[in-house]
């Protein structure tokens, strides 16, 4: 269980990186070496989601203070 | 040779890039500064994210020429084999993204003010036309039509162009000065798009839909804009003009505006008992028609094939009167044809429905009175 | 072409008609997404499933501004009776529009509602109104058309004055296509 | 004109290309259609350009001197239908065909009887396009964008023939991204992993999935346009229930990926030349790919921004502001990898190099008035006026053109086997890059002066910019053709190219010998980093 959601941290942690857009060669290439790209994929989908609705609640903050 | 060329070349950019703005900022080619107090805050904001960019531009560029000039192969630079350094690149998100968040705290205080249209004195009703605009004061049940006032030789070259070539027309949207107006912008056929630069004020017009926007000018004056939206064939000739008077010759000119109004009652209702000859009719009709109709039928009476339909032996303007009239006054739906009932006055009508029929040798020999008109009207 | 290109295939095939769907299930969505959020000034177009008896808040009063608009060169003449209202958050009030087929054949007019400032359009709710349904005029006919809503107590309190506006459209084809 | 054949040399095992016109209609051969990819989009670039020039001529003065006003948005209208469908995106997509098989060495496409097909749809569709100009009413003037209601109750009869060639180019363009995906995926050379891959290889990966996702909406609005003009349904149209803005979402919706499927292969090929000249290997690779996936993500979030004056809500317009700031920020990692490249390399400026580094520059120029544009209350001033004309023609003709030119410059040599005339190359760029500036940076100060976008004729405040920018654009159009004549010439008579003409490239491309082989890879090259 423990190893499966370091995996998983590790995973977002990477799509994290990609959205900022800044990765070194180390973790790139660990990132690429797992066999498939679906949980990048299902994670990139989701932290978009988060992202949107992040951006959302930042607008609605702004617009309460005034 | 080349090398030589390439850093002259970054110099004169940068030049470019800095002076001419510089220079045109003070000149008429950069934003204007505007007469509200968004205008002002649009403005500020404008410059200051502009320099923020040149700034930066400066920076970067300057190191890329400084790094390009320096290590070129001619000169003997050996390429040195680093090619990644994670901190140098985190670096280089964070900043920007500072940069982005010191920018967006300004941007959303104008925003919020650009969007507060309570307690307004007045209301105005702003529609766009194929390529004209209708003002209605809503409170005050004034409306008229404004449309450009530059004559077409001057378009077409014949004639000198004035000063507000273009920017100028009939019939003025008349505003009062330091007083919150409130406008109700919407559409009578396609988008438009209602934009005066020194209020920065730009709203989309959508038929079916009522967008909002308001103003308050502080200075009296003359203020000039035209349509932002493509919206057909004269989209570029469709200005708007903003005339700011302080508030007694506001309320004064809304005074002599109502009382206009009744004269114009009052004169229909003369003049439809006076008794016009056919060249009278004929000379008015000539007038009316080159004003508003040769925009689309064109001065030749020859339309635009397919688009607009030729005046020139049409079967309307030969044909039945009756029929000739029922267009003219309610003018066809779904098309560019224009109902004119309430645009013009019955003589106005009389006179250019008798023109259509007689120029052009369409010499139907017909004269149509504004009592015709006036019957027709009555019966509704 | 080898199982792998013909397998990546039906994704690369799938995924564009998915699109294509989304595409079109953008237009139900928006619907939906202006009802809520009120955007564009959009009101409800059919009558309110229940008439919520809201408490009449007489300590507060909204100016109602009623404002007309033909579309296309209709020839119908179309303006509201009274052009201002002085309401209570809460209470039904009833604004009447006059309306007049002036052409000398039968017509028929859709008018569509507009709110405006926007943000006011979802506490603006309206339970009988001529802009449910299509009017069909005879040649010269005229007709006095009742609106009835009611505006939400909960209405945010900057907000003094709604323009309600109406836009006359000629829909005598598409009337004549559906039936 | 046979590019890839007069050298089909001996070791070129079973059969040479087909002989005469058969050849190009039945080919299957990438580097076949590459070449009819590029042709047909440098010839669109030429017939859209002289359509600009039209524009231009009209604009050199105020008052009405050449054209009706009519006339006049129907070549605004086709100006940019040509350019965005016509001359960047096949060539782009020619670059793709020509290119990726040999990067990531692959025999072929992997579909090539469908890249024939996404090839041979194109003539049509541009031809009935044209052909619009010549029907009863004049063809589109509604603008490249379209909107309802104009392009819907008010359009001329021949936007019926608009809508089915839109269709036709976006069939092409989703075929051409399927193909581009396949092959990627599942071809490449042992030992090629996804992370080996060449940026370019990279960057058109990401594009095909943003055409996959963006063109069947517009294939949607088109065809609900078709309805709501034929059918009598009301998507766009008030009257019916429908809303001209629901239009604005969707066109935009697929409109703002459309942007950056223009520029992101152009990323790709600068990634390539600038480490080639820097003779240094590309800094922060990983990043440039991370970095590229994060504007295809961004890019579907941020297509409001076009619409901040149609009356869009206030906390609408906050968040797509604040999303499209965000852009930026990817877009900043890239220039300054770029510009990091090149730090402490050793250059040398032959003219992809001098293509290059104009596109970073006046690419980043247009990069920084579209963050001016992302200040919503600022847009409100901006919006529909020539400082918006200004941004995106910075953006695409130095971003798009320019990187399509250093492109062709730079694997010509591979292509068809003969060096480009060098000196006539830099005459080439200064020309340009001198018409360019001219053209489209007085169109800033025009703009922001108060001109509007999409009119025949204007005040006379605005009248001495024009005329310069007039100038520029007829100086920066004649340097194509003279582009033309450069190619022509090194095709025909240009001297004899070494397997790699340029000390510093690296990639399999460069393995094979120029011009390369009608069938290159057929045995897979073993691929080691």
């Amino acid at each position: 269980m423990k190893q499966m959601l370091l995996d998983w941290w590790r995973i977002v942690r990477s799509v994290l990186s990609a959205f900022l857009g800044v990765q070194n060669e180390h973790s790139r290439q660990r990132d690429f070496a797992s066999d498939s790209p679906w949980p990048f994929i299902i994670a990139g989908v989701v932290l978009a989601l988060i992202l949107v609705i992040a951006l959302v609640l930042i607008v609605h903050v702004v617009l309460a203070s005034g | 040779m080349v090398e030589l060329n390439l850093t002259k070349g970054y110099w004169l950019f940068i030049a470019l890039y800095l002076v001419v703005p510089q220079v045109s900022a003070d000149l008429k080619y950069n934003m204007p500064v505007g007469v509200t107090e968004v205008s002002h805050a649009v403005h500020s904001l404008h410059m200051t994210i502009f320099w923020i960019c040149v700034a930066i531009a400066v920076i970067v560029f300057g190191v890329m020429f400084w790094s390009i000039f320096h290590h070129r192969k001619s000169r003997g630079a050996k390429a040195a084999q680093f090619h990644e350094n994670t901190l140098v690149e985190i670096i280089w998100t964070l900043i920007p993204l500072v940069i982005l968040v010191a920018m967006a705290v300004p941007a959303t205080a104008t925003l919020i003010k650009m969007y507060d249209t309570s307690d307004a004195d007045v209301d105005i009703q702003i529609t766009g036309y194929q390529w004209k605009w209708h003002y209605k004061y809503v409170n005050d049940d004034i409306e008229f039509f404004s449309t450009l006032s530059t004559p077409a030789d001057q378009i077409k070259n014949e004639a000198p162009k004035d000063t507000n070539y273009l920017l100028e027309v009939d019939q003025p949207l008349v505003l009062p000065v330091g007083k919150k107006v409130r406008f109700l912008v919407t559409s009578n056929d396609v988008i438009h798009s209602w934009w005066v630069p020194d209020l920065a004020v730009k709203r989309d017009a959508i038929p079916g839909f009522i967008n909002e926007a308001w103003t308050k000018i502080e200075r009296s004056g003359t203020y000039r804009g035209q349509c932002a939206e493509l919206c057909g064939k004269d989209h570029g000739f469709m200005p708007i003009v903003v005339e700011a008077k302080s508030e007694q010759e506001y309320s004064a000119w809304v005074a002599n505006k109502q009382a206009e109004k009744e004269a114009a009652k009052q004169a229909a209702a003369a003049s439809a008992t006076k008794e016009w000859s056919h060249d009278e009719l004929m000379a008015e009709g000539e007038k009316v028609y080159a004003r508003i109709c040769a925009a689309c039928h064109q001065p030749t009476g020859m339309g635009i094939p397919s688009v607009f339909p030729a005046l020139k032996g049409s079967p309307v303007a030969t044909g039945n009167v009756q029929e000739h009239i029922n267009i003219v006054l309610h003018g066809r739906p779904g098309t560019a044809m224009q109902a004119f009932a309430q645009q013009l006055s019955t003589t106005e009508l009389a006179a250019v429905i008798t023109y259509e029929r007689n120029a052009w040798d369409n010499n139907t020999g017909d004269t149509v009175l504004p009592q015709a008109i006036q019957a027709v009207l009555d019966k509704q | 072409m080898d199982a792998r290109t013909q397998r990546s295939l039906v994704w690369l095939v799938l995924l564009p008609v998915a699109m294509f769907g989304f595409g079109f299930a953008l237009v139900p969505l928006y619907d939906v997404f202006c009802r809520v959020t009120g955007l564009n000034g959009k009101v409800n177009t059919s009558p309110l499933a229940m008439p919520v008896s809201a408490k009449v808040d007489l300590s507060r009063s909204i100016n109602i501004q009623f404002v007309t608009q033909n579309n296309a060169n209709m020839p119908w003449t179309f303006q509201p009776l009274s052009t201002e209202m002085e309401i209570h958050p809460g209470a039904d009030s009833r604004a009447v529009f006059r309306v007049k087929n002036v052409t000398d054949h039968p017509m028929s007019a859709q008018a569509i509602p507009s709110i405006s400032p926007a943000e006011a359009a979802q506490y603006f709710h309206k339970i009988q109104c001529f802009c449910f349904n299509q009017q069909h005029l005879a040649a010269r006919e005229s007709l006095d058309m009742p609106v009835i809503f009611y505006v939400d107590p909960e209405l945010p309190d900057y907000i003094h004055t709604i323009t309600l506006g109406y836009t006359l459209f000629d829909v005598t084809k598409l009337a004549a296509r559906a039936n | 004109m046979d590019v890839a054949s007069e050298h089909s040399t001996d070791h070129d095992a079973h059969h040479g290309p087909a002989k005469g016109f058969t050849r190009w209609v039945y080919t299957t051969n990438h580097k076949d259609i590459g070449t009819m990819y590029l042709w047909l989009a440098f010839a669109m670039f030429l017939i859209g350009g002289s359509m600009a020039m039209v524009i231009r001529a009209e604009l050199f003065q105020p008052g009405l001197q050449l054209v009706q006003p009519g006339f006049f948005n129907q070549m605004t209208t086709m100006h940019g239908l040509i350019m965005v469908f016509g001359a960047v995106m096949p060539a782009f997509v020619g670059l793709a065909n020509w290119l990726i098989p040999m990067m990531i060495g692959a025999p072929d496409m992997a579909l090539p009887r469908m890249n024939n097909l996404s090839f041979w749809i194109l003539p049509f569709a541009f031809g009935l396009l044209l052909l619009t100009l010549f029907m009863d009413g004049g063809g589109p003037n509604f603008g490249w964008t379209f909107y309802a209601p104009l392009s819907t109750q008010y359009a001329p009869p021949s936007v019926t023939f608009f809508i089915f060639s839109i269709h036709l180019m976006g069939l092409s363009s989703i075929m051409g991204a399927i193909n581009v995906i396949a092959t990627i995926i599942n071809m490449r050379a042992p030992g090629m992993t996804l992370m080996k891959m060449p940026l370019f290889v990279w960057t058109w990966l990401i594009t095909a999935f943003l055409l996959l996702a963006a063109m069947p909406v517009l294939a949607g609005v088109v065809t609900m346009m078709l309805m709501d003009i034929n059918f009598g349904t009301s998507y766009f149209s008030a009257a019916g229930g429908g809303d001209p803005v629901l239009f604005q979402h969707l066109f935009w919706f697929f409109g703002h990926p459309e942007v950056y499927i223009m520029i992101l292969p152009a990323f790709g090929i600068i990634s390539h030349i600038v480490p080639a000249f820097s003779r240094k290997r590309l800094f922060g690779y990983s990043s440039m790919v991370y970095a590229t996936a994060s504007i295809a993500i961004l890019s579907f979030m941020v297509w409001a921004h076009h619409m901040f004056t149609v009356g869009l809500p206030l906390a609408g317009e906050l968040f797509f502001m604040y999303a499209t700031m965000m852009i930026a920020v990817p877009t900043g990692v890239k220039v300054f990898n770029w510009i990091s490249t090149m730090f402490r390399g050793s250059l040398t400026l032959e003219t992809p190099m001098l293509f290059a580094i104009a596109f970073i520059v006046l690419f980043t120029i247009g990069g920084f008035s579209g963050l001016m544009l992302a200040i919503s209350p600022a847009d409100f001033q901006y919006q529909d006026t020539y400082f918006v004309v200004a941004h995106f023609h910075y953006v695409l003709v130095p971003g798009a053109i320019f990187s399509i030119i250093a492109a062709a410059y730079f694997w010509l040599p591979k292509w068809c086997g003969r060096m480009y005339d060098e000196k006539l190359g830099k005459i080439h760029f200064w020309w340009s890059f001198v018409g360019l500036n001219l053209t489209f940076f007085p169109m800033h100060f025009v703009g922001l002066a108060g001109m509007p976008r999409r009119i025949p004729d204007y005040a006379l405040q605005f009248a001495d910019f024009n005329m310069i920018s007039s100038i520029g654009a007829f100086i920066f159009g004649t340097a194509q053709l003279f582009f033309l004549y450069i190619v022509v010439k090194c095709i025909l008579t240009g001297e004899k190219a070494p397997a790699c003409p340029w000390e510093g490239a690296e990639g399999l491309e460069w393995t094979l010998p120029s011009p390369a082989p009608y069938h290159s890879f057929t045995v897979p090259p073993k691929f080691e980093d």
